[in-house]
């Protein structure tokens, strides 16, 4: 146990796992002598080698469709795009192959394949260093997506999705890589699918995960000076999605906010008002909200407009309540 | 194919493939030199060759009778895909483009199971899942069949680097049309098998068209082998309708990758002799011209001619193996026809090796939906 | 005017629109010499020579890459994907290039392209001849979606697609290529963004697209006859989307159905149930129903059950009105 | 790079480009042939080279200092951006990387719009929507910036390819670096280019690294202007730090472009003197020895020795020139440091040419909030 940012925590998670399974390889542009641009996998070329710590050429479609290869054959890749951004040139990879590839073969091949990706805004990267595209992939049966919001979580978590006998997409909060420490245990799993309520409140039920999470926490602590007791939920895992956590709550509260940085049109908010109006719609007492990214690509300059930072949260965790 | 290599302007730019195909018999069946399979595997090979032609007329012409919903064939392309099969041991892997049933087929895959997919049966190993002809075998080493064209490159350097890592010695035998070169799948596979030098043998079937398109607007390079040295990988060209030669070539190429020497590109030089698939018209886009030229290098016809020669095949010998091929053939598709369609909740299995609360909730909305009556 | 399947109003939009304006081009593979696989452009190719109508390599990237280049420079350029199934490889030309390219750069450069892929099951296609990959781009802040469920709306929406100074994603509904026939105006425009009712009824609101359209008029026919009077909206246009009808409605009937093929989780119905929510909250008298393809990937033996047939439709709208 | 192109195995494989690298200028800058670029342009050249290079050294530091976010420069390779750019002709369309600003200031574009990008400000030609050095100018006939590595080469083409349909004479000048011929655009562009013959010169500069991934790692093929013959394209190799090389190469090259000769594949040799951008530290992964073994052949140095030798340059000049730039740039840095930002309003413009209704209820929101107050 030792406190840990989270990317000591996934270089942690991806260390033990290598130690503990020599399946498990990790591929990716520059994750070997540097380490990654973030410096996730720094010194994991050293110690498991180049055989199994791959700096592969400039290609997300290869470094993704060489995984599931490899996948198919016994090994347990860990595939990383360098920004979430450019992973669309491995898009097909993952919705027509490995999403697809137990489905269609009749339970024949399997797709053990983890692939991590930074994603989300709060570094100034403009729209290509920025992006949240998490709902693509939500979109696709036969993907997990994860997002951890902790050093704790994103340990466990990525132990439990390199486990995972099935494709995850394993989204990585960049912005919150250094921000913050936590306890970390040694051989920690997070089970995949269940969320996790960080702050309980009888009021109304505020949704988030990865670095929003901490805007949505500062939006709850806001309100709650004014007597608003919001309970918030930290998703942790979008696909399988934790309905039953989230139906309890809301179900409690009568009222719910979702918060997501990507644009907000068809963004994954989407699917858990949905979920949530059709499982909950007699217990609630106000329309849903969502506070999310705008139907723009991801800026540079204004980008703290653009965010759904706490101070967007706070002012529709108060509407949630007038209504 | 087009396009100049050479340019006036005084720097040389770069060079070409060797054009020379690798040839063992001439047009007529003549052996040009000893061919290095034996006589008993050719007489093998040949009935393997009928049989995947067979099976594909037949399949035709059920689909024309709207017994299935669609075919897709490899006509004159026996023995690009049955020369390579032959070349394999045992321990390699198929990464199969579509056209390449007849090589599943010829490492034991049973004939049945091949119909269940094709009729879209409970039986099917797909579970009635994919289109006809979209075959997979993890028992026989052969990945799953995938519509989107290429995407079956970079996993078969995958699964190479994933033996290399393991201490297998065996290789990867990636099939892709001429079409296929154009793809995101083919550069990432070259890119990375160079740089990876893992066993994969890519054969291309450059079988002249990409449904409507000719090889040579698909690419402008003279000859498809020419993409192998951008890659640092040796290519080699193939006649594709010569079954000894490509099985000469093959040997070679997935021998160099069992023992480590990393890929090899291999275009087999062939005609796709039928349509496309049975969506496909091809007399809107092709000189009939080209079509008898071609059919005058039948594969099938040569090798057949050439086992005539050595004494080891006649007129009676063909006809027992049509008839026997036939009934075999005609059974087979009556068996697999008469079976039950999947079960409703088959649809929900397999998405995830265990079922999410959401799949289970569709699931028995579907099956109350089911009982309900009608559908 | 004249009596047109969908197939023959499409190219005749086509054909019009390349008279009118040298500029329009169309591109994609084995439109030219076989005028497509569902021959949608026959004879162009003989008309405006193979220049204009352009058999391209097998390369989705490609063609809409290449695209990308025509449409900064003066051209309108059609690009044909085969099937919706394979715009994947171009995913990243369209999502993080044509979505972003007047954005990027303040608005130096524009992109009038079309994308038109044909979409969705009913031919036995199974994974990759069946998909509906709508939702994926109506989360792409940038880009327009279109789906068309009749012959005169598919050249209208195509003719006004083509105008328009934005990248457009274009989805035929291949089921009913050539099953439906209409009187089809010569030069007619359909403004993009405008939702249509097909069918007026008090009691609950439908909403469908493209071929489901039809599924979806068959069950309200059979409600009918039980005395449920359904509001039919066909939608037309994605992105933009035509909130204003639809509130209008929702307001009306105080319940609404949404109809799409494409997988549940994500799907565009998410984003149509979220906005009616939250904007029709106090005027809602039942949960909104979805009733979509399954989260699984497109069978083909089954798809009869896959697919969201008005078998499916009915017992919904009945739902509907019985909370 | 590795890679065997030829094989024991019999058959002849795939032949390699020719190795022979275009060279004027010798490392010591002496004229090895009378060079085709006058005097006076040579030394324009070598002043804009300079500002190049003063003005990546300037905006380092004030990265460093935190004023703006990020910094790519091209130090090490003004040669290879200055000598295509000094061949094109004002109609000619340039598709940028990212390290190709100085052939767009070579053009004519402002300083001042350059800088108003790296600040993000108000008046910035993209709105301050991306990051620093992500320019485009339609004006000066410049694409939009692309962070995704490749994607702008299919535009290329499809660019081109509208010229020669509207019948322009005029060339597409397509830069990029080695990692992006493993890219997807890459491998469009190419096939697209080649069947499509469009008047496009691609210049790939191989600058030796992508990130930390050395150009023999990204390709095991022998000279990157082997992928060339594969898409049927002619290709030379050029010494990318000699800018009197690369004025000549990227001449002809472009002239072919132009005359409808169809594209050209230039390998421009160079070396990325400096980080990969301020966020990178090569230290990491970079022997110093290459560092220096290049540092001894860089494309200013060498110009300046060469112009020296032809007594067209001295110290004095030298120190005139550097004070010169070095006042223009701290002060148009000083201006753009302090204009405004952009507008909240702005954020809704351009994602359509019309801004949608849920686009407007959102700028709305925006603004509303933007007025409450806070932030
Ligand atoms: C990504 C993708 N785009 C388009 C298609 C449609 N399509 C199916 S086969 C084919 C041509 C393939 O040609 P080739 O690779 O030469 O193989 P062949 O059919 O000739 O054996 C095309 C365009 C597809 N299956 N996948
Ligand atoms: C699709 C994509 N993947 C990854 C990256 C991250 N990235 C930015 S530059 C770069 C290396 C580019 O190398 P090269 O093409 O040689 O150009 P150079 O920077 O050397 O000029 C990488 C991997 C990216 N921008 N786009
Ligand atoms: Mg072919
Ligand atoms: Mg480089």
């Amino acid at each position: 146990m030792s406190e840990l940012t989270m990317v000591e925590a996934l270089r942690s998670g991806m260390r033990e796992a290598m130690h503990a399974d020599a399946s498990v390889v990790l591929l990716g542009e520059d994750v070997g002598r540097v380490g990654g641009v973030f410096r996730v996998s720094d010194g994991l070329r050293d110690e498991f080698g180049p055989a199994r710590v791959i700096d592969t050429p400039l290609s997300e479609g290869g470094i993704v469709g060489t995984a599931i290869g490899m996948a198919m054959h016994g090994l347990r890749p860990i595939a990383e795009i360098q920004f979430a951004d450019f992973i669309y040139p491995a898009f097909d990879q993952l919705v027509n192959e490995a999403a697809k590839i137990r489905y269609r073969s009749g339970g024949q091949f399997s797709v053990p394949l983890v692939v991590r990706a930074p994603y989300g805004g709060g570094i100034k990267g403009g729209h290509y260093h920025s992006q949240s595209p998490e709902a693509y992939f939500t979109h696709t049966a036969g993907l997990k997506v994860v997002c951890p919001s902790n050093p704790r979580d994103a340990k466990g978590l990525l132990r439990a999705a390199i486990d995972d006998p099935d494709p995850v997409i394993f989204f990585e909060p960049k912005r919150i890589y250094r921000a913050v420490r936590d306890e970390v245990p040694d051989e920690i799993r997070v089970p995949l699918g269940k969320a996790e309520i960080v702050r309980e409140g009888a009021d109304v039920t505020l949704i988030a995960y990865g670095a929003m999470l901490y805007e949505a926490l500062a939006a709850a602590e806001e309100v709650a000076r004014e007597g608003i007791e919001v309970e918030l939920v930290d998703l942790r895992t979008l696909i399988p999605l934790d309905l039953e956590t989230l139906e309890a709550s809301v179900n409690k509260t009568g009222r719910f906010v979702v918060v997501h940085e990507a644009p907000l049109t068809s963004g994954f908010g989407a699917e858990i008002v949905s979920r949530l109006t059709e499982r909950c719609f007699y217990a609630l007492e106000a329309p849903p909200i969502r506070v999310t990214g705008f139907d723009t690509p991801f800026p540079y300059t204004l980008e703290d407009v653009y965010l759904p930072l706490a101070r967007r949260i706070a002012p529709a965790l108060r509407k949630a309540m007038e209504d | 194919m087009l396009g100049n290599t050479e340019r006036p302007g005084g720097e040389r730019g770069a060079r070409a493939a060797d054009p020379d195909l690798v040839r063992v018999l001439d047009d007529e069946g003549r052996a040009m030199r000893k061919p290095v399979l034996p006589i008993e595997r050719r007489l093998a090979l040949y009935e393997a060759m009928v049989r995947s032609r067979r099976l594909d007329e037949r399949l035709e012409r059920v689909q024309r009778q709207g017994r299935i919903g669609f075919h897709i064939g490899s006509q004159g392309e026996e023995a690009a895909v049955l020369g390579v099969a032959e070349a394999l041991a045992p321990e390699d892997w198929i990464a199969p483009c579509y056209r390449e049933v007849a090589a599943l087929l010829h490492r034991g895959f049973p004939l049945e199971a091949h119909l269940d997919n094709v009729f879209g049966n409970a039986d099917d190993p797909n579970v009635g899942r994919q289109m006809p002809v979209h075959f997979a075998s993890r028992a026989h080493r052969c990945l799953s069949v995938s519509a989107p064209i290429g995407t079956q490159l970079p996993h078969a350097v995958g699964l190479a680097y994933a033996m290399k890592l393991r201490g297998e010695h065996a290789a990867v035998a990636a099939f892709f049309g001429d079409g296929a070169t154009s793809s995101q799948g083919f550069h990432d596979a070259m890119t990375f098998a160079g740089v990876m030098k893992v066993g994969v043998a890519f054969f291309c079937r450059n079988n002249g068209w990409a449904i409507s398109l000719p090889a040579h607007e698909q690419c402008a390079a003279r000859a498809l082998a020419d993409k192998a040295v951008g890659y640092g990988i040796p290519a080699v060209r193939c006649d594709g309708n010569d079954l000894l030669a490509v099985f000469e070539v093959a040997s070679r190429a997935l021998d160099t990758a069992r023992r480590g020497g990393g890929p090899t590109f291999v275009e087999l030089l062939t005609y796709r002799a039928g349509p496309h698939s049975t969506s496909d018209d091809p007399t809107r886009y092709r000189d009939p011209d080209e079509v008898s030229r071609w059919a005058a290098r039948d594969p099938i016809t040569r090798l057949r001619k050439h086992l005539e020669r050595e004494d080891a095949w006649d007129i009676d010998r063909e006809a027992a193996l049509l008839a026997r091929v036939d009934a075999e053939l005609k059974e087979a598709i009556a068996r697999a026809e008469k079976k039950p369609r999947p079960s409703v909740a088959s649809l929900f299995d397999d998405v995830y090796a265990e079922p999410t609360e959401a799949l289970l909730a569709q699931k028995r909305e579907a099956l109350a939906l089911d009982e309900g009556g009608e559908g």
